[in-house]
């Protein structure tokens, strides 16, 4: 087993995820087609994911918590994808739209 | 546990039994299942029943339920029970939205019971998932799908705001588990410097759970799904979502509390602009939904006024502030539920509400209990709320005291139309409720009264 | 099960009953269930009284719950049975169950019948919460209960515009005597840290209070007496209220409410009984409400205003009494009084009844023979009023009598003056009524008929209790040992009361002259008005009109509080409403208003717009507190 | 290289030490950001979809850096495998995949990239004012199935029952949300309009 905490800090990854995570939002941010929308949000739990693995090996975590924990969010985002996706198929047929900045019927 | 375990239940048996059959047929099997739970875990939370022996399996730091939660579950069945009961169905077969909604509720009463950040996380997905179905479960209305559009999307990002927090605080912490995070934290008080991670850690959480209160400025998603969502839904989200989502938040911050100091400083300035945005926004609105909603969010704006109390011995008064909320928000919703079914949204929809009496009589009650008139529980909760966060800082109970005065002006603004003379008799259309829905109604308006005159009762349940 | 909760839980269910179900229930069952209701709580009281009377000072109890627990201060749902509360439970239920089997009969043709029974055992409960209270927050629920009863009671028939002003009249009269009470209620909390009778008077008795202190709170409690117990200046209320049907008349105008005033002041008997100047100006305002009323009694054709300013009159003795310190004597009082003044009230009732509504007496006489029964009870309410000697009115008069003689000469004579004017006008209303000719052209003699049984029944149990009720507190001289309400009342007053101890010659003399006065004012009134068979006339002038226009009194308080109030009230209406409202409108409001049309330009619909808002606000939230913290 | 304290427990670390980086680390982190930046920037969906899939490569990658390889492979399965698998489908079904959404003004992409990027200075500013603290204690073996299902079975044994719920409920939502109601003509619309 190569462990890379040998000659690596934590915090190298810490700011790999807090960057991609910011890819992320920026992304969700930036776009307008709600399919990309949902894919930058993936990309942002998957920026979680590889912090929580980080920090279990980083930890010696002997339960493996934060490996858990990113199974169970690998669950959400798929029980999420599932939803979402059927949202969108729904608004689609619709609006023939997936373009979120359509979406403004409803306002103050 | 036993009122997940009863209302999970009930939710199979609607799902499948109810298949093929019309809505109202499997509204009873859920109604009874979600009563029971109601019922059993409050005689749980009570100390008559005891069920721990059949849960032994579930470890304590992942689920665990003191009296206090046991009432707030078996409040949370019985708001589930209450807004099925008295907001009728739109579907002819609704098996599977039944479904859905007692699967939202479990994922409440798993966030209420969690004491572990995995379980707070499932618990606030099981609750959202169903509901961005719910929001737009009215699949031909393009509002309808606007709202569930709008709810997903904004609800996938705050979670994933959420779990960046829950990754942070697991890095500073080294656990998940609630009560050892704080151990951690109380250990780190005695050098007097908190690891920035957990710092970061509990902003990010905190602002996935103000996402799902909405408070302000995470709160832009609930006028608009709310407005869009079938009235049933838009009740639940109102409803459950916040009493569950204040009371998993209650517990985060109380994790956090040995810099309770830290987080007072952001806690306050959110609340006080919740407070003034809500209800600010609430006056200019036209339609009563839109009002209800930014009346939810101004209450959202009070109720984070707790969470600069010390926690444990102050559970009575969010436990009761939540109760009167529910209450008052519940029949409210159903009476613009009731009186906008001819498509009339603004408040001219209440004009010809004092044809029927009880419904009048609901409509008193539930707006003077949820504007904080005295003799009523909204009274005795926001009392206790304001004098209890008086002692920890002046300011923001002057400007809550602010925010509630602004809000008279809007909560008696359907009194203006129900009791304007009108000459239209129709009497025969809006005075006929069902038994049961009747029998519902004066239940509500008689416990919002009587724990109005005797708080002592509300001081027993917590 | 805790006697109290039935004493109280009865009444409240025959109002629950009634209330919900009366107007689907056939008269008869609605009426035996007002009556049974509260002949029950009569009947309980009976029952307790036995554990009452043991020889120490025996109380029942029941604390039900904490109302509101503010930092120290405990609100409690707690109330007690000792003797001054079984005594006016008994008064209350007592004469209540014979006004409610009254008014079956009385009330028979209305259609409000069932709310009349509602309202009425409603009152009763809060009459009973009023004097089974152990503190003075379920005195002032009661007392508040009561207000509001006798409100409604007392426009009843709201229909009929001027009785819906007297009932107002009576309920502004009363809150501002409440006010009174509550600010004497917020001094004791603020002295006394508490609002229980025990803690309160234990405290009092001790004597930690300064005398200044004391007064305020007695003063400030005399207030919220003179209020409900209608003395000066805040009687008005009282004659107007005979607007309600006559056994509300009876019940609550004259047997029970208007006497909460003296029960306060002989449950706090310690508080006063060490506030001498309280006393003295209650002594002196119960004078002038006795003088003053009694010469307005003299000049009313009113049946019922006749008896009205009696009652004025008889509270205004009984507070004499209070003043000099005889707190039995007014307990005394009040139960006599209560006999032969509900007595009196439902005669005239059943007068009214049988000449179909007809209430001015100049328009009767001769009545004696076609109402046998009602001339002969209402004769005998007539001479207790009197103090024919033996009757109850007699010993419990003749006491006040020596109680003033005691203390103030002055007072003494003008009291005896009074009680002359009280022979006066009682006998003139009873001559004008029943003998003489008959005078009235629009109801035929041959019409006017005597009440049904239900309704004579209670007449004549209460001119028994007239008769007989002197025997509650008979008077040394006769029995050589002090009455038996003394003896009863003694173990309850922390301080004793002073025993007027007068030598029998003197005694004697006082017996004399209290007969001389009653002989005296018989003739007189038989002088004028069979003798010379005197009819009142229209209007009076001189002092028969200031008399008749009952001093100008209302008028008097039209010109002085209610036009001034008028005027301010209007001009803070301009300027409130014009300028200060105006600003807040075309100020205040508009801002909030642009404020919540800037959060309409925020709240736009756009999913992007709100994600940027959520992201700034994150940015925000942990630059500020990470950053920069 | 690690600075305990007098507790032996918490170590603070800056980030100072760039040249001594592992190289496999330096090479997965420059393909994972750079085509995380593909997938937010590129105008065909279909682009960004098999950019996030390299992500997902490349995460997995990190995974196995990270000593758990078990994860790593549950990622392909599930991400790249199942989840994007989705994505694709969707997007071919509903004929998106050559529809390039219309171009956000360029203040938009400044108002966007500067609130990100301030998302991303705020946290790397936090951390480097006050540095990270985290517990190390390096043990061997987490991250294999074998310890893994141990865990899973026992310690989170509630939650993963409870996420049955989850996933009923995703199932029965996309159902109701998918399935074509009888009076509902919207889908054959739809295919209609794709054949022409």
């Amino acid at each position: 087993m190569l462990n890379v905490f040998h000659n690596l800090e934590i915090s190298h990854y810490i700011y790999l995820s807090t960057v991609l995570f910011s890819i992320g939002l920026f992304g969700v941010l930036f776009r307008r087609n709600a399919i990309v929308l949902l894919m930058c949000i993936e990309l942002m739990l998957n920026s979680v994911n590889l912090l929580l693995a980080a920090f279990t090996e980083y930890m010696g975590d002997a339960n493996a918590n934060g490996q858990m924990f990113v199974f169970f969010i690998m669950v959400v985002a798929a029980a999420e994808a599932a939803v979402g996706l059927a949202i969108l198929v729904m608004v689609y047929r619709n609006t023939r739209k997936t373009d979120v900045s359509f979406l403004d019927q409803l306002k103050d | 546990m036993i009122g997940i375990a009863l209302v999970f239940l009930g939710g199979v048996i609607t799902l499948f039994w109810g298949l093929n059959k019309s809505e109202s047929k499997s509204l009873w099997i859920l109604r009874f299942f979600m009563l029971l739970s109601a019922l059993l875990s409050g005689a749980e939370g009570q100390g008559w029943v005891d069920f721990s022996e059949l849960f032994k399996w579930v470890p304590a730091h992942m689920l665990n339920f003191n009296a206090f939660k046991l009432s707030m579950v078996s409040i949370l069945s019985f708001f589930g029970f209450y807004i099925l009961s008295l907001l009728p169905s739109t579907y002819k077969k609704g098996a599977d939205v039944l479904g859905l909604f007692a699967f939202a509720l479990t994922g409440a009463m798993m966030m209420v019971g969690s004491q572990h950040l995995v379980m707070l996380f499932l618990g606030l997905e099981v609750l959202s998932i169903p509901l961005f179905v719910l929001a737009g479960s009215e699949k031909e209305n393009i509002y309808g799908n606007e709202a569930a559009m709008k709810y997903f999307l904004m609800g996938a990002f705050s979670t994933a705001i959420f779990l960046l927090g829950a990754a942070f605080t697991y890095g500073g912490s080294g656990t998940l588990i609630l009560s050892e995070i704080q151990m951690k934290l109380s250990f780190a008080a005695h050098f007097g410097e908190f690891p920035v991670l957990l710092k970061a850690g509990v902003i990010l959480m905190s602002v996935g759970l103000l996402f799902k209160v909405s408070a302000v400025p995470f709160h832009f998603w609930s006028p608009d799904v709310y407005e869009g969502s079938p009235n049933r839904v838009a009740t639940f989200m109102a409803v459950i979502v916040k009493v569950a989502g204040f009371v998993a938040f209650a517990q985060l911050i109380n994790t956090f509390s040995p810099m309770q100091i830290w987080i007072n400083q952001w806690i306050v300035p959110v609340s006080i602009l919740t407070i003034l945005v809500g209800n600010i926004a609430a006056l200019v609105q036209q339609t009563v939904k839109r009002t209800l909603a930014y009346s939810s969010i101004s209450h959202a704006g009070y109720l984070l006024l707790f969470l600069i109390l010390p926690m444990e011995e102050n559970l009575p008064i969010l436990g009761t502030y939540l109760l009167s909320y529910g209450l008052g928000t519940i029949i409210l919703f159903y009476l613009m539920d009731k009186y906008s079914a001819d498509g009339e949204k603004s408040f001219e929809m209440f004009k010809n509400i004092k044809n029927n009496k009880i419904d009048m009589a609901a409509l008193v009650i539930g707006t003077l209990s949820i504007a904080g008139v005295p003799s009523t529980i909204g009274f005795v909760a926001k009392y206790q709320l304001f004098s209890a966060a008086f002692s920890q800082n002046h300011y923001s109970v002057y400007l809550a005291l602010l925010g509630s005065a602004i809000s008279i002006a809007y909560y008696f603004k359907p009194f203006r139309y129900a009791l304007a003379e009108t000459n239209e008799v129709d009497a025969e259309q809006n005075s006929i409720n069902g038994l049961f829905s009747q029998i519902c109604l004066i239940t509500g308006m008689l416990l919002i009264i009587t724990l109005g005159l005797l708080p002592m009762i509300t001081e027993r349940i917590f | 099960m805790n006697p109290i909760i039935l004493i109280l839980g009865l009444p409240l269910l025959g109002f629950i009953i009634n209330g919900v179900l009366g107007n689907k229930l056939p008269k008869i069952v609605v009426g035996a269930i007002g009556t049974a209701a509260v002949l029950g709580a009569f009947v309980i009281a009976i029952l307790n009284w036995s554990i009452i009377s043991q020889p120490e000072n025996n109380t029942i109890n029941l604390d039900l719950f904490t109302f509101l627990q503010i930092d120290q201060l405990s609100l409690k749902v707690a109330f007690q049975l000792d003797r001054l509360s079984i005594w006016m439970t008994l008064i209350i239920t007592g004469i209540g169950t014979l006004i409610h089997l009254y008014s079956i009969s009385y009330m028979k043709e209305d259609e409000g019948f069932y709310k009349f029974f509602a309202y009425l055992n409603f009152f009763i409960f809060n009459m009973l919460l009023l004097v089974l209270g152990s503190n003075f927050l379920m005195m002032f629920f009661g007392w508040e209960g009561v207000g509001l009863c006798s409100y409604l009671l007392i426009g009843f028939w709201y229909k009929n515009e001027d009785y819906g002003k007297a009932a107002r009249k009576a309920f502004i009269m009363n809150r501002i005597g409440d006010l009174g009470l509550l600010l004497g209620m917020f001094l004791i909390i603020s002295q006394f840290g508490s609002l229980d009778y025990s803690v309160v008077f234990t405290q009092i008795a001790a004597g930690n209070t300064s005398n200044s202190m004391l007064t305020a709170i007695s003063l400030l409690l005399f207030v919220g007496a003179t209020g409900k117990s209608a003395q000066i200046p805040l009687f008005t209320w009282l004659p107007d209220a005979m607007a309600g049907p006559t056994p509300v008349s009876a019940l609550i105008h004259a047997a029970t409410m208007v006497t909460a005033g003296i029960y306060l002041t002989v449950r706090c008997q310690v508080l006063f009984a060490l506030s001498p100047l309280t006393n003295e100006i209650i002594l002196w305002v119960g004078l002038g409400t006795a003088v003053m009323a009694a010469l307005v009694g003299l000049k009313q054709n009113d049946i019922k205003k006749v008896l009205a300013y009696s009652t004025v009159s008889q509270l205004g003795f009984m507070f004499v009494a209070l003043g000099t310190g005889a707190y039995t004597t007014a307990l005394f009082h009040v139960t006599t009084h209560a006999f032969f003044k509900a007595l009196l009230f439902l005669g005239a009732g059943s007068v009214i009844h049988g000449m179909h509504h007809e209430q001015d007496i100049r328009h009767m006489g001769g009545l004696k023979s076609k109402m046998p029964l009602t001339h002969l009870t209402f004769l005998i309410g007539t001479l207790a009023i009197s103090g024919f000697p033996l009757l109850s009115g007699f010993f419990s008069k003749d006491e006040i009598l020596t109680a003033v003689f005691m203390h103030n000469k002055v007072a003494y004579a003008l009291l005896v003056g009074s009680a002359l004017l009280t022979t006066i006008y009682m006998f003139r209303l009873y001559f004008l009524t029943f003998h003489g000719q008959y005078r009235n052209h629009h109801y035929a003699f041959e019409k006017v008929h005597e009440s049904p049984i239900n309704m004579t029944l209670p007449l004549m149990v209460l001119a028994v209790l007239s008769i007989v009720g002197g025997a509650l507190n008979l008077p040394a001289y006769l029995t050589h040992s002090e009455g038996f309400l003394f003896n009863w009342l003694k173990p309850l007053f922390m301080i004793p009361q002073s025993i007027h101890e007068i030598d029998h010659s003197t005694e004697y003399v006082l017996i004399g002259i209290a007969v001389l006065i009653f002989v005296t004012g018989f003739l007189i009134a038989r002088n004028i008005f069979v003798t010379k068979a005197t009819i009142p006339a229209e209007t009076s002038t001189g002092l028969g009109g200031l008399l008749q226009n009952k001093f100008y009194v209302d008028e008097f308080y039209h010109k002085v509080f209610v036009r001034p109030l008028e005027i301010t009230s209007s001009i803070l209406h301009d300027l409130f409403d014009g300028l200060i409202l105006r600003a807040f409108t075309f100020g205040i409001f508009p801002l909030l208003k642009l404020i919540g049309r800037l959060n309409k330009k925020v709240q736009n619909g756009n999913l992007e717009m709100y994600l940027l808002y959520m992201v700034i606000a994150i940015v925000l939230l942990l630059g500020v507190n990470l950053i920069f913290a | 290289m690690y600075r305990k304290d007098k507790f032996g427990i918490i170590k603070t670390s800056k980030m100072s030490e760039i040249s001594s980086l592992p190289l496999q680390f330096l090479i997965l982190s420059f393909i994972t950001i750079l085509s995380a930046l593909y997938v937010v920037t590129s105008k065909n969906p279909v682009h960004s979809v098999l950019a996030l899939i390299l992500t997902f490569f490349s995460i997995s990658a990190h995974y196995i850096l990270l000593n758990a390889q078990f994860l790593a492979i549950v990622n392909l399965m599930v991400y790249a495998g199942a989840i994007m698998v989705l994505f694709l489908f969707v997007l071919m079904l509903l004929n998106l995949s050559k529809e390039s959404e219309p171009i956000k003004s360029n203040l938009w992409g400044i108002a966007a990239s500067i609130a990100a990027g301030m998302v991303l200075i705020t946290l790397t500013a936090a951390f480097q004012k006050s540095g990270i603290a985290v517990m190390p204690a390096p043990s061997e073996g987490i991250g294999l199935v074998k310890n893994l299902g141990r865990v899973l079975m026992t310690e989170y044994l509630v939650p993963f029952e409870l996420s049955g719920i989850l996933f009923i409920s995703a199932m029965v939502g996309a159902v109701l949300l998918g399935k074509r109601d009888k009076n509902s003509e919207e889908l054959v619309d739809l295919n209609n309009n794709n054949n022409a």
